[in-house]
């Protein structure tokens, strides 16, 4: 920011930085927050069409088809002996890693101070919020007798019964449940300078909205102090939250009997390929939003598909290496039936499937990201963003119906056709998804434009000999 | 605040806004050298400033006792329904001892991180007094533009002279304010 | 602002007091539904009957200590005392018709056993439980009674688990009552 | 007849494989004493098949040599079940005075872990209500609860009929007599191929026929512990 001390000749090259850089870029607070505003304020035409589009597919293809699913049993889904789990339990899997995004783009790059996610970490932690809401319903959606779920609750009751605390299920439910809790309240503290600034800026029935949730920011000292401590506590604890939640649902299956579950390294492998599905789903969500939301193609640059296109390459990398790992040590076990499960998955039925999952997951990022240029095309980013969760719903559905179609006694062999109600609920949470996050786009601020404002003040440039570098000062 | 003082040593309320991080330091400093004390200054940012840049004060949250006692409570719920339930009805499965050590670390992981987690965030309201229940507080709207507002009380009778100092620091406004600082 | 917040909290309160009067309204009515006795075909005194003739459940009821389900009595068993009786009550009146048109008394019943719950009066009676203990005072009521004791799972498991500890195990055991 | 503490059973089942001859009549006879529902040509191809016994039929030897066995697989009534742990409502559970792996319909959710964890591939799931029209609804066991939609069923060695004897005997003041118990699936075996009984039962003739050379327990390398002895003088492996 000290641009007086740097001499003219170099003024080109300050010019390009800032162009670059959003932090190397500063607006006026004033001028920042009115973009947002805006943004938020941009209710036009095409807007309410595809929201309405999106409300009633949703209440169609999720709601409707659920309400049917329940008023006649289980069987409308494609499921049968042996393969008890179907594309429920798949879009569960995928839906949870897509929720590992947001804590880990917003809660890790803040622990390790990297200043390009100052920008949109709100996005992917709305992202989070949502993802979860979408795979918290497919543990309901997928019981037998829905209405009975509160049963998995522990609570004191006349049945002096309680829940199994040794059951994997059980421990899905409180490790989602402190997640969900938790990525929801720290998405809601850094908000609340935004809410406030949205409540002053504000008229009518938006000023009511903002002046309830905002609980009366001011901004004092004591407010941030105890704001920042505990967003700092937040970063810090919901990294081994959101690394359980994966953790456990791989549990679900690493902990049972079935060959082609029980296996060690499922932690870590779902682990990495959490982040691999919601990383890249980043990518794509900061595409729509740049070209769907007003003024945002100042806050969201090349610079960060740049960023994320790195994360995405080495976390490719690192499923890579984790399944390559699985999957010969299985092989070398030699156990007859694993061997079965893995003919099926290479050359039998699933052949497709898996072979989606291998281009899908390791090729073609391995192939395009290790390109700048291409990393720095929003459009290619959000295509990967596209292909890598194609491939990872591909890695969940041979998972979970893969392994399952093969079992000890060749008898009870077996094969899943998704029915119809399933693949529209599949469908449906994607749309619930997408409607969420359309009407938060419109009703909170997308960018925290106090983090933002809080990067232009700790960037800097600085002339070093005839060159001119960024410089980052540290304010937390 | 001055309670009791009534007439010319009434106290009263000043704001006086700063757009540089750097005007509202002196701005501090000139109030301090008048001999108002820090307890009477308040400062409201759009932006988070360390203590030291301002010159102000440097007081610790309390917001990691919070977590502490929440990761506590939360702790001891998951023993108390991991170890305690069994034991109010107990049901085999598996062949299995009622009471199993290794599952329950996760029981134990999961209820300790919910608790410090939901402690830290409720932290955060109570020690800041949010929200406004008791009265009307002090506040400048342009804070969340980004400027630095600078409350201050001062005696009635002191006012013009404080206002007259401050004015070489280079507010870009200085106004009565209404409410109390909490 | 002033007048926003005022109406702010306006609102708030509003919502507040209207969402605790809803539940309030919902269980008192849930309350007062829960405690009403259905109707019978005829007004049954099961207090003339006990203490005033001094039967024993067992006359009425005789399967209680031979089946699972007690059983209720036959209009014929009904009809063998009442034969000799001048009717008086509307009660007896009513029965007399059943009687004389060899129908069966159409008794609404009371405790309700769920499809998936085990439970034979036999084992109980014959393991010296007196009815009192599971049914309430039923033979001081004036009315068809209502459930005098709440029987759910919690007061079945209350007594099982109250009882020798070689048996305790199997007496808590699932199978034990859900079929 | 030797001391034995009522308290405590061990109900085993023994199936001689040397004289199943496939038949079928055990799958029809459990079906008939335990309402188990038909679910149709057509579900019942796609895998939807309510049995809570099924004849696993294989076949051992090259062509033209080629022999078919028969094996009727049901719950082994594991002492040490895959099925149990993982089922976050206690639907499935151990009775630890009857040794028997317990389901309980009315507290099932339907998650169907449980179905996933059976090697067995014992458990069977309600897919829908199922309807047994009328005269079909004269069969149905009172003994038996009806399942609705959404719950998983499975084997339970007659339980009813375990429970009616041990109850016949509390009430005559005796343990309960060999043999005095006999599920559905034993009763109708026409070449006698199934026994069931107390293992705690030193004289019983399940003891007798488990302690024989022939005797094998079905996936015993997984340490399930099944209560399902077979009897075979052929080598029985997929």
């Amino acid at each position: 920011m000290q641009e007086t001390t740097l001499p003219a000749e170099l003024h080109e090259r300050v010019e390009e930085l800032r162009e670059e850089h959003l932090l190397l870029d500063p607006r006026p607070r004033e001028e920042m927050n009115r973009m947002v505003l805006e943004a938020m304020e941009d209710v036009n035409r095409e807007y309410i069409i595809v929201m309405t589009i999106l409300g009633l597919v949703t209440a169609v293809t999720l709601f409707g088809a659920w309400g049917y699913l329940m008023s006649k049993g289980l069987g409308l889904a494609g499921i049968r002996r042996p393969i008890y789990w179907g594309l429920f339990i798949v879009s569960f899997v995928f839906w949870i890693g897509i929720s590992h995004a947001g804590t880990f783009v917003s809660a890790i790059l803040r622990v390790f101070k990297a200043e390009f996610r100052r920008p949109f970490t709100r996005a992917a932690e709305l992202m989070t919020t949502f993802a979860l809401a979408g795979a918290g319903l497919y543990p309901l959606i997928h019981l037998g007798r829905t209405w009975r779920f509160y049963w998995m609750i522990p609570y004191p009751n006349q049945r002096w019964l309680w829940p199994n605390f040794r059951s994997p299920l059980v421990w899905d439910f409180l490790a989602i449940n402190t997640y969900l809790l938790g990525s929801t309240m720290y998405l809601f503290l850094p908000l609340i300078p935004d809410l406030a600034m949205a409540r002053d800026k504000s008229k009518g029935w938006r000023k009511v909205l903002y002046t309830i949730l905002s609980f009366g920011w001011r901004g004092t000292e004591e407010e941030w102090r105890h704001l920042q401590k505990a967003i700092q506590i937040f970063a810090w604890a919901i990294i081994p939250v959101m690394f359980s939640v994966h953790t456990i649902v791989s549990w679900d299956f690493a902990v049972a009997m079935k060959l082609g579950w029980h296996s060690t390294i499922f932690g870590p492998y779902f682990i990495v390929g959490a982040i691999l599905s919601g990383i890249s789903a980043v990518g794509f969500i900061l595409y729509m939003i740049r070209i769907s939301v007003k003024n945002m193609r100042y806050f969201i640059r090349p610079e960060h598909f740049d960023a994320l296109g790195k994360l995405l390459l080495i976390i490719s990398m690192g499923w890579a290496y984790f399944f390559f790992n699985e999957f010969l040590l299985e092989w070398y076990g030699g156990e007859h039936t694993v061997q079965e499960i893995l003919r099926y998955y290479t050359t039998g039925d699933m052949a497709p499937v898996w072979w989606t999952m291998v281009i899908c997951n390791i090729l073609i990022p391995w192939l395009v990201l290790w390109n700048k240029n291409w990393r720095r095309k929003p459009w290619v980013m959000a295509l990967m963003g596209i292909i890598v969760n194609i491939g990872m719903y591909a890695e969940r559905y041979v998972i979970v119906v893969g392994a399952l179609s093969r079992n000890r006694i060749p008898f009870d062999w077996g094969w899943y056709k998704p029915s119809l109600v399933e693949i529209s609920i599949a469908l449906g949470t994607f749309t619930l998804f997408f409607f969420l996050y359309g009407l938060a786009s419109r009703l909170i601020p997308l960018i925290p434009v106090w983090e933002v404002e809080e990067g232009h003040h700790a960037h800097g440039l600085k002339r070093i000999g005839k060159g001119v570098v960024k410089t980052v000062a540290e304010l937390e | 605040m001055y309670g009791g003082y009534q007439g010319r040593y009434a106290p009263k309320t000043f704001v006086a806004l700063y757009h540089e991080p750097d005007d509202a330091a002196r701005a501090i400093d000139v109030l301090r050298e008048i001999g108002i004390e820090d307890r009477f200054i308040q400062v409201q940012s759009g932006v988070p400033y360390r203590a030291e840049f301002l010159g102000r004060p440097e007081r610790p949250s309390g917001v990691p006792k919070y977590a502490m006692v929440g990761a506590f409570v939360g702790f001891l719920a998951a023993l108390g329904l991991y170890y305690g339930t069994p034991l109010l009805y107990p049901i085999r499965v598996g062949g299995k001892p009622l009471l199993a050590v290794p599952p329950s670390f996760i029981v134990l992981f999961e209820l300790t991180m919910l608790g410090m987690l939901i402690a830290t965030f409720l932290g955060v309201f109570v020690e800041s007094l949010l929200p406004p229940v008791f009265g009307k507080r002090v506040y400048h709207p342009e804070v969340s533009d980004g400027a630095i507002a600078v409350f201050f009380q001062v005696p009635a009778h002191l006012a013009e002279r404080v206002k007259q100092a401050l004015a070489a620091t280079g507010p870009s406004e200085i106004a009565p304010a209404e409410g109390t600082f909490l | 602002m002033q007048a926003t917040s005022s109406q702010v909290r306006k609102a708030v309160i509003t919502v507040v007091v209207l969402s605790v009067l809803g539940v309030l309204l919902v269980a008192a009515v849930g309350l007062y539904r829960s405690q009403q006795t259905p109707p019978q075909p005829l007004p049954f005194n099961h207090q003339v009957h006990v203490q005033k003739v001094g039967l024993s459940c067992l006359y009425c009821h005789s399967n209680a200590n031979k089946g699972q389900s007690a059983g209720m009595p036959t209009t014929q068993r009904c009809i063998a005392c009442h034969q000799q009786i001048e009717p008086t009550t509307e009660g007896e009146r009513i029965l007399r018709q059943y009687a004389e048109n060899e129908e069966s008394i159409p008794w609404v019943p009371v405790a309700i056993m769920p499809d998936f719950v085990y439970f034979s009066h036999q084992v109980h009676v014959n393991a010296n439980i007196s009815c009192e203990q599971c049914h309430g005072e039923v033979g001081q009521s004036t009315i068809a009674p209502s459930l005098t004791k709440k029987q759910n799972m919690g007061w079945c498991l209350a007594c099982h688990q109250n009882q020798p500890q070689e048996r305790v195990a199997r007496l808590t055991s699932c199978e034990a009552c859900h079929k | 007849m030797a001391e034995m503490d009522p308290q405590h059973t061990k109900w085993v089942m023994v199936i001689d494989l040397d004289r199943c001859n496939g038949c079928g009549a055990c799958v029809t006879a459990c079906a008939m004493e335990n309402n188990v529902a038909f679910t149709g040509e057509e579900e019942n191809a796609y895998g939807r098949g309510m049995h809570w016994l099924r004849i696993v039929r294989y076949w051992v030897g090259e062509w033209p040599n080629v022999q078919v066995r028969f094996m009727p697989m049901l719950c082994q009534q594991c002492s040490n079940a895959p099925c149990e742990p993982v089922c976050p409502v206690f639907a499935t559970m151990h009775s630890e005075a009857q040794e028997l792996n317990i389901q309980v319909y009315n507290r099932c959710i339907g998650t169907r872990y449980c179905a996933n964890n059976c090697p067995y591939i014992a458990r069977t799931f309600n897919w829908f209500d199922y309807e047994w029209p009328e005269p079909l609804n004269f069969h149905l066991n009172p003994d038996v609860t009806v399942r609705r939609r959404g719950i998983m069923e499975k084997c339970t060695f007659c339980i009813q009929r375990i429970r009616a004897a041990e109850e016949e005997a509390r009430m005559e003041g005796r343990p309960v007599r060999d043999g005095e118990v006999q599920p559905a699936c034993a009763q109708a075996c026409p070449t006698e191929a199934i026994v069931f009984g107390n293992w705690q039962d030193p004289n019983s003739k399940v003891r007798e026929l488990a302690e024989s050379q022939r005797g094998f327990r079905f996936l015993e390398e997984l340490g399930t512990e099944p209560k399902v002895i077979y009897l075979s003088s052929q080598k029985h492996e997929f």
